[in-house]
This record gives C-alpha cells, structure tokens and sequence, in this order.
C-alpha cells in the first residue's frame, strides 16, 4: 500500500560521500530528475581540490547540493533539509550545515572504527546520542545494495559495493517522487560498453527506490509541486557549459571563426574541454604550453581575423597581463575569461571568490584601459559572453569577462534560447585600396580603428608595443601625441555603449543594495527575505564594471545609504567610492563559500 | 600567382632603418628583402612577426603585414596566427635573448608542435638593445656590462636545443655570406612546417668581431652536404638522422676548428595547422547551433 | 656527520598523503624516504622544491624543509637558493607539465647553468592535477579531455631535451623499479651540479597503464651499463659523449622494442654555485661602503 | 686681456646632438665641473630608445640638460638659456624649447644640404634668418677640432671629428668658468689605452677653451657662484646608483647576504650592472632567462634567508606579479624595484611615467596585500631602498619600491651619509628545538611570522602557494580560516609603522598640493613659485602608497581643495578619494617628460 504524501514548497538536499562515492553523479542525477519533474531548482557541488584524498579522510569529502521548489528560486539554499551521508567524514564536515530536525540519511555500514578514526570521532555517533536533534534515517546502504547484487553475474564485489551511490539515489527519488526513466537510460548509456556494470547499477537504483516504498524507515513521500517559469523549453546548464556555448553562438553570430588559446586551470578548464567538441563549428582549440603563449596565440589569431579568445583563472590570469596590455595597445579584439577562484597565489582552487576584479582593470604596466564585464548566474553566462565578444569585436579592444568558481560548476533551469533571435554582429574588416591606409584612423562613432587582417592587398601594415602616432600608427615618442593616444584609449573604452542601470526599486527604500556577478542569486534572495520581513530595500546587480553605466551615479546618489556585498575585502566598493564620492559601505566575506541568503538579510538589516 | 612580378623594392616599406651603422641586421635584411620575391607570394600574403630587440624591429622595414609584439612571445603569437590562418606565410624574426632566454619556451614548443612559421634568430650573441648585457649565447667568461669578471654561465648552443626539441628543420647561416644565407632562407621557406635558421650576426657595437673567424675569411664558411662526408670531420651529413645532427651541431670552431654552415636537419612530417584542420575537415562542418543548446535531458513548461 | 643515523621513517612528515590509491606518486615517495638516510645529510640541510600538479605535492610529505610554490617555477627558486646556499641539498620535484609545459624555459635554464638541483621529473604523460588533459610528454593521437579527437601535437622527448639544453647528467627511472630508481638517485645525488632524473609514473586515474611494458614484466626493464653495447642496439654507451647520449635517448619501445632506463650522460664540470663563489672570493671580501660613497669626484661645501 | 664676467643666478644649458656626437659623455663632464664650483645643479639626460638611430634623424637626437645655480634648485629647469646643438637634427627637436632671446652655439659644419634634408629643413636656418630671435654662436665647431688635431699623430680623420664634443665642452668650461682639472683628469684614465685618443680630446677640449678666450664670438664670460647647501662632503649621484648602493647598505645594516636576480631592462638594467661589481660586498647577482625567474631565484634566496631583490620595469614588473602574489602568501621577505617607465606595453621605454601605481597594489589575483612606497630625488633613492629592505625584512613581506626613468637618469648633489650613522635592521631568524614549531604564529607586534631558514635543526617545515591554516602553515580549505588569514595579511601590512605625513604648510594656505614619487622637485619648484608670486598653498609629498600613514585623512580634510599632480590619469588620486572621500581634482599629463615647474605653477593657480 502507498504510503501518505506530504505536499512542500522547496527542499534543500545535500549528498555527501567520499570523493571516490560518486556524489557528483549522484546529485547530477537526482537535478535532472528534478528538472524533469519541473520544479525551478540551483545546485551546487562543492568538492576537493585533490584528485582522490585517501578514502575516508575529511579532505577527501565531496558534497553536491541541490535546492527545488515549486515557486522560482535563486540559490542552492543557505542550510539542507536533508543531509545524506556516505560515511563519517561527510557527517562530520557537514553536519554543523544541517538545520536542528533536518533529517540525516546515513549508510551504517560506513561507520567502522577505522572510518571513525579517519574522521576524528572518539565515540560513533550512531550510538552516542549526539544526532538526537535530527530525523535519523541510518540505512545499512553498503550491505543491501551488495546483498541485492549478488546474483548480477560477471561482477565483482568491489564493483557492487561502488553501486551503492545509485541506492541511494533510488531512495531519495523514491522519496521525493522523481521520474526514473531518465536516470534507467543514462545509466544504459553510460555504461553502454560493460552491460554486466549497467545491469548493476540499475539494480541497485531500482532496489533502492523500492526499499523507500517498503522499509520502515521512511513513513512518507514528499511532493513538491512544479514551479511556474516563463513557459518555454528548459534544459539545466551549468555556467561553464553557458559560457562555452556563448562564444560558439558569437562566433556564428560575428561569422568569424572561433579561436580559443588555453592552458588547463582549475576551475576553468572545463571551457576548453567543451569547446574542444566544437569542431563542427569551426573552432579551433589550442592548448598551449602555458598562459603566456594561450592569449599570445588567440591574440595571434585575431590579427588574422579570428575570434580570439582565452581562458583561465586566479594565477593563470595574471601571466596574461602582460599581453593583454599589448592588446590594448594594438587594439585588436580578444576576450580574456577570467573564472575567479580563491587567492592569493594558488589559494584554494576549487573556491569561489570576487577578488580579481581590480586585477583586471589594473594588473597591467602604464595607463591600460579595458572593458569588464561579469555573468550573474549560470544560464547568464552564455549571454555575458556574446555581449563581451560583441563590445571586443565592435570596439577592437581586449575584454575581459569575469565568471566564478560557483558560477562555473553550479547549475540552475535554463530557458532554451531561439538562435535565430539573437542580434548578429557587425564586423567589417578594412578593403581594398583605398590610397594610403591608416591602422590608427578611428571610427568617429566607436573610436575602433581598423581591422585590416593580412591577406587584404594593399593594407599592409605594421603594429607594435611601441607607442603609436595617432592615425599613421608609426612608432612615436613625441609627447603631445603619448598624451593624445593615452587619451583616446581611455575615451574609445570610457565611451562604450552599456545598458543604463535597472534597479529592483521598492517604493519607500532609502536603501540600495549594490551587487555585481555571481552573487546575484544570493543577493537577490536576501533582498526578497528582507521584503518578506516587511522592511523596503532596492537592489541593482551590476553587468559592467568597465565602462560605469552612465546613470550609476545618479542611482547611487538616489539613495541615503549603499551596501556593497562582495566576495572579496572591498573591490567594487573602492571603485564606486573613488568614482562617486558616495560613502557606500560594504558587506565583504572571503571564505571561499558563496554568499547565504540569509547573511545577506542580516546585513541589509544592519543598515536598514 | 604566376603572373606575379615583385622585386626587392617592392619589399622595402616607408619606414626609416634605424639599427647603428654597421649593424649585421642590414646585411640580414637586405638578404631577406632580396630574396622573398622569389617565393612568389604576393605580399598581402606575408606576415612577419617578431619580439623585442634590435633584430625585432625587422617586421617595421618589410612591406608585408607585421608584428612587433612583446619580448620572447613571437613564436606564442606566429602559432595563433599560423594555425588559424594556414593561407599565410609566416615569418619569426628574434634575437638571442628573444628566442632563447626569455622565450625559450615558446620556441621549443613550436618547434615540436611542427608549426609552419619560419624562425629567423639573429644571434649576436649579446642584448643588443638594452645596451650590451650577455646573453645565454654568449661565451663563459664573456666581460659584459651585467657580468664585469666575465659570466659564469654556460651557453646554449641553439641548434642543439632545437634538435633536442624535436624540430623538423634546422639551419645555420651567417648575416654577411648572402649567397649561403639565401639558400638557407630557400630551403626553410621549402620546408612545410617549422623551420629554425640561426644566423650569425655581428653586433659592431657591444659584441664586434664574435663572428670574424668566418666573416673576415671567407674561405672558412664550410657548408654541409647531404649525403656527403663533413670536412674531415668523417661524419656523413645525413639531414634525416637526428643522432647525426646533433654530432654535426656539436663541432665549434674553437675545438674543432671548423664549423658547419647550412641545414643540420630538414624532414617531412605533417605540420601543425594542417593536423588541426583535418581534425575540422572531419568534424562534418556547419554544426547546427540550436540543436547543441537544446541537447541533452529538457522539459517544456507552460 | 658521521654519527648521524636515520631511518626511512625520519624522512616521513606528519602530513597525510593525498594521492589516489594506487598512483605511481606512492611509489616513489618511498623509495626517495627510504633513500634519503644514504645521503648522510641532515634533514635541516635537505630541501624539496616543487611547482604545481599531483607531483608537486611531494615536498608536504618530507621531513625535510620544502617549498609547493608555483606552477613551473621551482627551477628558477630552486636556482636561487642553491646559489646563495651551497650547502644545502636542493631537489626539485615536478610533472611533466609542470616541468615541460609551463616550466620548460626554467628547466633548460638550469640545466644550462649547471645549477646544484637534483630535478626528478615524474613523468605521467598527462595533467594529473586538472583532471587528465593531455601534456607534451603525451602520445600524438591520445583522446584526453581536451583532445576528445586525439591530440595532434608531437610529443617532447624530455631526455633530448634534456641533452640538446647542455644537461650534465640525464637519467631515467620507473616508479615502481625500487632498486634501480634508487641507483639513479645514488648518481643523481653524487653529480654535483644539475641532475635531470625522468621518472616514468602511473597515474592510474588519468592515464592508467602507460607504461605497462616494463611495470608489468620485469624483465622488460633493461640498464644502461658504462662502456657496454646496449642490448642489441650495437650502441656503445659513453655517458660522457653527447652524441651516444642522444642516440640512445631516441631508442622507443614502440620502434625499438627496447627502452633504456639508468644513466644517460653524467659529466663532471663546474656547477654555478661553485662558479658564482669563485667570483665572490676572487673579490677581496669585506667591500667598504663608507669608501663607495665616498668614491667619484667629490666635494666639500661649508 | 680678460674678458668682463656677468654674473648670474641660474643657467640652463642643454647639450644636444646626434647620439653618436657623445653629448651624454659631455653633459656629463660639464655637470661633474660644475659640481666641484659647488654650484647646486639637476640634470635630466634624454637619450632615443634606438642605441644608435641613423646618423643626423630626428629620432637619433640625444639630449643631457643641466640646471646650476647659486641657491638650491629642485629640477633640470623647465627650458633651456642655451642651446648647444651639434647638427640641425638636434635644432629642429630642441629649438621650440629654447626661450626667445636665449642663446644657441651651434656647429656650422653639420649644417650641410644632407643634415639638413635629413632635419626636414627646407632651408638653412643659419641664413634664412629664422634664428634671429636668439643670441647665435655659430662655430665651425669640427673644422675648429680637425684643423687643430692635424699635428696629433696617430690619430684618424674620424677620431679628430669624433673629439668636436671636447672642444665644445672646452667652450662652455671657459664660458662659464669651470674647473678644468677634473676633465683633463678624466680624459686622461678614460683613454689611458689609447694615448694618442687621450692626446686628441684634450688637444680638442684645451682648444675649444681658449677659442672661448680670444674669439670674438664671445664678448662676455659668466659666472654662477657658489650654492648654500648644508655643509659637508658631496658628489653627485644617480637615482639607480643611489638606489643599487642603498640596497648594498641594507645588506650590511641587516648583515644579511644581498642576492639579486633581474633580466635586463630600460631604465632599471643600470642597477643590475652596478650591482654585478660589488662582489666584494658578498652581492651575488644572477641573470635570469627572464623576470618570472628573477624574481623566483630572489624569492628562494630569500627562502635560504638572504636579502633578496629583484629589479625592473613596465611589463617586467607585470611578468613578477604571480610570484610576488606566492611571496605575499608565503610572508617572506622580498624587495622588489621597478623602475617606472611610459606605457602601456613597451610604450616609451626611456620616457618616465608614474602609471605602474595601481598595477603594483593591485596586480595579483585573491586578496594580496602589498606594501609600496617611492622614491623622491635621485638621491633619495639611496633611503627609500633602505627603507623597503627595512620593512620586507621587519615585517616579511615583498615590498614595492617606486622609481623612474627620471630619477633613474637624472643627477643632483649628493651629500655623503656617514654609514656609521644609519640604523641598523635587526633581523632574527627563529632558533632550535623549542618543541612544535608554528610556522605562522605571528608576532604580536608585527604579525611578522617567524623566519626559518634551511639548516635550524628542528625547524623543517613545508610552506606553499595554498591557503594555509593560521598558526600551523598546514594546507587548509576551512572557510572561516581562510576569511581570518585574509584579515591577517591585510592588517599585517596596514599595520606597518611609517611615518606620520609631514606637510610644508603655508600660514593661510587652504589647497594642498599632494605629490608622489619622482615628480617631487618639479612640484616643490612649481610651488615656490606660486608662493614667490604672493599666492599661498601647501604641499604634501607622500613616500609611502601602502600604508598611507595614519594622519592623511586628517591632513587632506585640513585643506578646502587639493590637487594631485601626477605622470598618470589618477591613480593616487583614485586612492585618496576611495579611502577619505575628499574631491581631491587630479592635474595629469602622460608626455613621457617630467613635469616643468611652470605647467604646475599655471594648475595651481587654477585652482586658487
Ligand atoms: C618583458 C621584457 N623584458 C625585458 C625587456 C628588455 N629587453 C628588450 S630587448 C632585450 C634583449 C635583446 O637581446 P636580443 O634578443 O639578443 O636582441 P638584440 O637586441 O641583440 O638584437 C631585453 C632584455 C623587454 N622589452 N620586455
Ligand atoms: C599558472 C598556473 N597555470 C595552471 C595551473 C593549473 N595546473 C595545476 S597542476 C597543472 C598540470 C599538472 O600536470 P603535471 O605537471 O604533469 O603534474 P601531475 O598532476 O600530472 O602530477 C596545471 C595545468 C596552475 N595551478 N597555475
Ligand atoms: S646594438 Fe648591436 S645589434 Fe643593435 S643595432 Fe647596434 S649594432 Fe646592431
Ligand atoms: S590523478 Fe593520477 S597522478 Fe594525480 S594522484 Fe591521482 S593517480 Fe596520481
Ligand atoms: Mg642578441
Ligand atoms: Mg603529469
């Protein structure tokens, strides 16, 4: 017989296991479930920088955790309901996450002594009382999904008791009523090459979604109801997947091939896996020897008239530096993506962090001017990169654009896009002829100087470091004209055409909440609660950082106080202070973790 | 492009030159200029790209497209620019400190990848521009303005590292003995692929006479012959045979008193661009944009 | 230092080690711990090096002082501390990315120079650390997450390389041949200058089974010996003649069915800490800096 | 008979002529002469970034102007009196400075159709009566020193020509009234190698004296009289030999081993050079393959506990910053220079600028705290590397020290320190044994953790590039932590002690000009005048940019206007209104020059 059904709004889950348990997979699959079933959900996995930390160990735990609702949400949610945890490490790291009467799913027969000891228990807390304050659910998960495949032929023990993740996964589908047959199909495919490990794993999946129904353990089923989004066609995306996507799209868009240089980093690397799949559309991928060589070669690239692009993150961006500044000065087009991680130095690479912005716009030597811009959420960074692409294209300059760990890995619902809705953009390269050509004659509208790519007869030129005679382009060391090109770099960039600021006004609010990038979905979700709460406070998230919309000013201004939040101890803050003379002040937290929504509210209400 | 008539005029932009009077670079430039009509490619077609240095500001005086880019990236650059424009010749114009202190990197690892630029490494055996500090050329012992008591370092010898990179062409002439510099600049422009050609050149301000042992006698250029015994050295020259070489590229004049001029090593091997666009030749081109951004698991709402 | 005695396990931080089970890294972890009592040194005196990758984590899991500094860059802070500590022990522990990608310019620096660093290079033939793309020690043709097509570049051969940097003293090892890494380390250790060591090293998550034909069958595994042909090569092995050096370097066990591990080349010359001292002793010590600024024309005023 | 002596005040002289021509040799024994009649005196050479640029082109003029006179001065003077200009190159780029009715010697023999096709002169200058403006000297300067060479055997054509910039500095030596010893001294060790050269440059600088005596040309002989500076012994100095022997003093008041590790680079490679002779000071220099590894081989010096530095400039400076990002993390000490040059890019090699400021605070990915402080005169350059290596060492940090292409170059009157006097800089390096060693418990004072180097027994310890647990070093990814050592590095260097901000106030005086760096004598002369034309205002010349010492908010609230003068578009200027929101309003010129007392003088008064 069914068991009762209890209707919920959202539910916050975390899986947590040893790197070696398959929790991404796990979460992976238990999001697109959910996404099928419609809810409007976030995730966000969270695991070591270490490959494989010895099983056990608490270094070694890897989380993934999902939020799903039946109305919009903006973030994975601040605390689980749910915790489950593959063995003692992943109790311990995240139970203090776990609200008091959250329920706790455990596999027991993780909890030996060694096990416990890695984890650094005196005593098992299965046994010691210490989990009184949660709904204990303890599952002998190893031994049940091993027992159930015994008579699976053809595979070992070792590979039964490695199934166990999926047990768990049938469980908690069980228990929050997912579809199945996404997850029985994906795993026919993943495993298309060994049948044996296939049958296995959908064993194990579909014995656990039947211990829920049978067991004692669980006395009822959870429904969530499905949300109500902008009708369309959805697909989740991660922000990596996003960004990758979008610099295809602008290169369809732009019609210019797409050339990426890349060297692998953490947590960028990803960007050029993906893209490396794109031949099809004509992208060229290069890994180069390092980061130095990555954005000389996109930047080689673009003098040939490509869409030269690069990636990278923390300390791999800084190498760059030193070439984007020769960008700036040649004024060609070239996109630098920077996926911020915790610093200083190498930091902690598999954490987000906001602390690159000012790099960016000043990491380089002499007056270097460039546009940045930043993604806010996931799905938002396949539009942030055809915008970037569009001003680097429009404007002949470098631009960079700034994503971030969370964004890079987190995934959120995402609207389809109709290809054929997007604007293209316009490039049209210097032709033929015409008398004496000029590189560094500028378009009275943009300031952009020609784009004259090699192969266009008679446009032969020569562009270099050395500082440039306005419109001839010789060298020049004359100083009225170092001034005037100094300038001119500094309008051409000051002078890009960026959206005026939108702000999320409340009627009544004399507070403003200034945000920018990946903190959107946090932010946004503390601003909401502190409406909830019945207290007045607007909010505008910031796309561009460089150029300024024209209109920040007078937004900031409107208001009697601005509070910054930022991952980093002050970035945007020391921008707008310098810029606006207003004493905004800031919210500023550098722990490698996003942002809770609820440490938001806190410091909205603080100023409030 | 039959119909193509350039002469060495044709090559000579507007620009001024300005390296100091008796420079090595000129004779190199006036080689080069002379000699790129025959290639018989139009010069909208040509790019030459270079670092910093004195031999870097060669791309300024060529009527081709060009690039004066940063210290020691050029070869970083020309891999971009080759790969994705596999229609371009592209030349790599550097200096000893460009090519092998600070961008040693970047040319080891163009010359493995195979990429089809044309390396071009002035050696002066000196920093010519930042006025005369040694370089990983320069001999033990050399008195320069960074090393009073002579430098402590041994050198590169260029070609060795090349050919322990794994280069597929590898060259060396000498910036006053045209004809044998022709011939080089002949068979590397030949050579689809990567081709490193180190030339000997005489910096008469901070380094003068590094080179006279051949520059002053002329009878003293001994060049190499495929197939054939090196001087007296007894070691048949045999361009496919890397161990070969490599002995070949050992031999100095000081020790042995002669000294190899010409190509060391010259074998066919698929270069990089064009390993890269079979890749993009079998990926069926004109992939379909929507259908990737509505791949994978997704639902409809409303 | 006669009385010092220690053991493998003096060698053993309290750090736990992070690697996969099963990797390559364990291997050699333990074979250097159990090495390092050999050396008679004192811990205080033993420095590990390291850049960034899976490799590089080694110095965390030695008792001895150490540095995980940045990718690429433990030659060139292994050059400075050697050079201004001659009586330390310096060794630097790196991948092939990190010592061929990104480090490759301050590998053939330091090779060049002939700095005092033992530099063992834990070859993987992929990027461990960043979740398996290929490196340029991979195969052309390997399918890796960056080259879902295969990788189209040609691989570098890091004992030419090696050879063709001016390297004093090149070995190779496998990770799991106990005793004959530790021989190359006995040399390595007693070479005083740069040592090159190339360490073959599963990485069973990645790039599982690389080097199956000699981890698997011992017998496989065939020595370099002084003065003896190897194997059926007729090559007469010289440590001391580049050439030979080179030729055995390029010997394949997919071409030749054969692969040397042991010593490839080890010369005694002068190291650069030695060269740099020289200089310092050949100037007077104790300079006077009341007498440098005092020197020049100078002049009284009141 | 003697001819009658003029008395002056002040002169301005610039040498100008082909960079063959040794006008950088000449100006420089002038200035040396000059030095012994104790006149004070500042001198600013200008010299193409080409080493040798076609013979007689505009862009192979090279300049050396010098500034003497008998009261204290503070810059090379804003134009010149006179103009010595050995071709008509050398007028064409020289002459528009040249104030109306100052007087020109000119060389005559130059003045050949070539030269002056070469000049872009249409017309001679010498007959087309544009020169009238000026007191003309024309001089057959080279058939002077030819004809008068010819009995010097042993001497080529070429050789006597090459001397005419002898018998020109004979000339001016006689027309001001300069000791000539120390020139005839000079030549003499110069070309004791070649005797019959030694023979030939005197022969020529003798003649070029006495022509000065009997030729008609000159009707008056001047004389500029002793300066009253503080008494005591004085030579004159460079910036970068000042700043290469403040280093060595550092390594001598710290007793600490000085290791240098740089890759040549115009304006800092001088440094390298002086330092490479100073073996005897135990100075150990070492040539990288480039800056990534001069910096790197510094940083492992330091790691073994010696003094390490590494010097450069423009993208130099830029190549560092990854490794100064792991030396902010690792807290050890490091010193590093930069030479501030024009950009950006390769920009204008040999021009000064001031616009690496925000680069070298902000140039690293994460949160990397970094203290920075410049140099003000060439001089000064000696105590401001003392006081970087001071503060690296105290407090174990990499620390910025800010030159510049001016002060590099630029010579003034040095007064020679007593070493016996300078403070010394206590350093202690932790000892043995006592039990667990913390590699990060810091220093309650300074937050300075201990100094460990290889070889303390009991002390081995592993540091790294990660994020590391406060106290224990261990690699830790624990948010909190990283949050706290986020604040501890930050408060480390925010705590250093530096000296409270001194201000040359005026009675009544309600701007306050704040300057920084290199441009301190043009600012300072600038604002004497002002005050010389009744008008008052105060100045605040800032050495230290992190930490700004404590009182600055107060001292800028203190004053209804200030104006920030630099060689950049605002930098400090962003600082200053971001942290005390004053509207401080910028004066910015990026010529590649530096500032002229009178372009400051003019701003303000603007703002008066
Ligand atoms: C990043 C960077 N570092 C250093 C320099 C200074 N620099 C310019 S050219 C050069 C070396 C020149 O030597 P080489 O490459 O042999 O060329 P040459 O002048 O001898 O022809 C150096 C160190 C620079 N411009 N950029
Ligand atoms: C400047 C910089 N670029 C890139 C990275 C990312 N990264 C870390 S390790 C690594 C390569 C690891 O490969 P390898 O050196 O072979 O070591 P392994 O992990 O295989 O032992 C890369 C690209 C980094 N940390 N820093
Ligand atoms: S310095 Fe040497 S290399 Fe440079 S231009 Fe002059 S002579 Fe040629
Ligand atoms: S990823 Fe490979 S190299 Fe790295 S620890 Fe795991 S097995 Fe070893
Ligand atoms: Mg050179
Ligand atoms: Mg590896």
């Amino acid at each position: 017989m069914a068991k009762p059904v209890e209707q919920l709004e959202s539910v916050v889950i975390r899986f947590a296991g040893d790197s070696g348990d398959g929790m991404q997979l796990t979460g992976g699959r238990f999001t697109s479930e959910t996404a099928l079933s419609g809810n409007d959900l976030a995730t966000f996995p969270d695991f070591p920088a270490e490959i494989r930390a010895p099983a056990g160990s608490l270094p070694g735990v890897s989380g993934f955790q999902l939020h799903f609702a039946d109305h919009d949400i903006l973030t994975p949610g601040d605390r689980p309901d749910v915790l489950v945890a593959m063995n003692p490490a992943a109790l311990k790291t995240n139970l203090r996450d776990l609200a008091k009467g959250g329920s706790l799913i455990l596999d027991t027969d993780a909890f030996s002594d060694r096990n416990l000891k890695k984890a650094g228990y005196e005593s098992n807390p299965l046994e010691d009382g210490s989990l009184a304050d949660y709904q204990l659910h303890a599952v002998p998960l190893t031994s049940l999904t091993v027992g159930a495949l015994k008579d699976v032929d053809g595979v070992t023990p070792r590979e039964a008791e490695r199934a166990k993740n999926m047990f768990a996964l049938g469980l908690m589908s069980w228990l929050y009523g997912r579809e199945t047959e996404s997850t029985t199909s994906f795993i026919e495919k993943k495993f298309a090459k060994r049948p044996e490990i296939a049958a296995a794993n959908l064993k194990a999946f579909n014995t656990g979604y039947h211990f829920g129904e049978t067991s004692e353990a669980f006395v009822v089923q959870y429904e969530v109801k499905p949300a109500t989004l902008p009708p369309g066609r959805y697909r989740q995306i991660t922000g990596n997947t996003a960004l990758s996507w979008g610099l295809v799209a602008a290169s369809k868009l732009s019609g210019l091939d797409l050339f990426l240089g890349a060297y692998p980093i953490t947590p960028a690397s990803s960007i050029l896996e993906e893209l490396a799949k794109h031949k099809a559309f004509g992208v060229r991928t290069f890994q180069a020897e390092d980061e130095i060589a990555a954005v000389g070669a996109a930047l080689g690239a673009s003098f040939g008239g490509a869409l030269g692009i690069t990636t990278s993150a923390g300390p791999g961006i800084v190498l760059k530096s030193e070439t984007v500044g020769l960008a700036v000065t040649l004024e060609l087009p070239l996109v630098i993506v920077d996926v911020q991680r915790a610093g200083p130095s190498t930091g902690m690479p598999t954490k987000p962090e906001q602390a690159d912005l000012l790099l960016v716009l000043h990491g380089r030597n002499g007056e270097s001017p460039v546009p940045v811009l930043a993604a806010s959420t996931p799905g938002d960074c396949f539009y942030a990169a055809i915008e970037a692409a569009r001003v680097a294209l429009t404007y002949r300059t470098p631009v960079y654009l700034l994503s971030d760990a969370y964004l890079a890995n987190g995934t959120e619902p995402w609207l389809i896009p109709r290809i054929a809705d997007l604007e293209p953009i316009q490039v049209e390269f210097a032709r033929d002829g015409d008398g004496a050509f000029l590189p560094y004659r500028r378009d009275p509208e943009t300031l952009a100087r020609p784009w004259a790519i090699p192969g266009t007869h008679g446009l032969e030129h020569r562009i270099g470091g050395l500082e440039k005679a306005n419109e001839t382009g010789n060298v020049s060391y004359d100083p009225e004209n170092h001034d005037l090109m100094t300038q001119l770099r500094a309008q051409k960039v000051a002078g890009i055409s960026v959206p005026a600021q939108l702000v999320d006004h409340q009627e009544g609010a004399d507070v403003l909440v200034l945000s920018w990038g990946g903190t959107y979905g946090p932010v946004q979700a503390g601003v909401r609660r502190v409406r909830k709460a019945g207290r007045k406070v607007a909010h505008a998230h910031l796309r561009w950082l460089s150029p300024f919309p024209a209109n920040l000013g007078d937004v900031l201004r409107s208001y009697d106080r601005v509070l910054v939040p930022e991952l980093n101890s002050g970035q945007l803050l020391q921008l707008v202070r310098a810029r606006y003379l207003v004493d905004a002040v800031g919210y500023n937290r550098v722990t490698g973790k996003p942002f809770r929504a609820g440490e938001i509210a806190d410091a909205v209400e603080a100023v409030l | 492009m039959s119909e193509l008539k350039l002469s060495m005029k044709d090559f000579k932009s507007d620009q001024e030159v300005r390296w100091c009077p008796g420079c090595g670079d000129y004779a190199i430039l006036a080689a080069v200029q002379s000699f790129m009509p025959e290639l018989g490619i139009a010069r909208e077609n040509i790019v030459f790209i270079s670092g910093i240095g004195c031999a870097a500001r060669f791309p300024y005086y060529m009527q081709t497209y060009g690039m004066h880019s940063i210290h020691g990236r050029a070869p970083a650059i020309a891999t971009g620019l080759a790969v994705s424009r596999p229609d371009l010749s592209v030349w790599v114009v550097t200096g000893d400190g460009d090519a092998l202190s600070i961008g040693g990197n970047h040319l080891i690892h163009a010359l493995r990848r195979n990429v089809n630029v044309k390396i071009l490494l002035f050696n002066n055996r000196i920093y010519g521009l930042t006025k005369g500090q040694y370089s990983p050329t320069s001999g033990q012992g050399k008195v320069t303005g960074s090393t009073p008591v002579g430098s402590v370092d041994y050198p590169f010898n260029p070609l060795a590292l090349a050919l322990g990179a794994g280069a597929t062409f590898v060259a060396r002439a000498l910036d006053v003995d045209k004809p044998g510099l022709t011939d080089v600049l002949r068979r590397a422009a030949a050579h689809r692929g990567a081709a490193l050609v180190e030339v000997f050149q005489n910096c008469n301000i901070y380094n003068d006479g590094e080179f006279d042992y051949i520059r002053e006698q002329k009878d003293a250029r001994t060049y190499l012959e495929q197939g054939q015994p090196f001087a007296a050295t007894g070691i048949v020259h045999d361009e496919a045979d890397f161990a070969t070489a490599f002995a070949l590229a050992q031999l100095t004049w000081e020790k042995d008193g002669v000294l190899p001029l010409g190509v060391f090593r010259d074998v066919d091997r698929a270069s990089y661009d064009q390993l890269v666009q079979t890749q993009l030749d079998d990926a069926a081109a004109g992939g379909d944009l929507q259908a990737l951004v509505s791949s994978g698991d997704t639902w409809s709402i409303g």
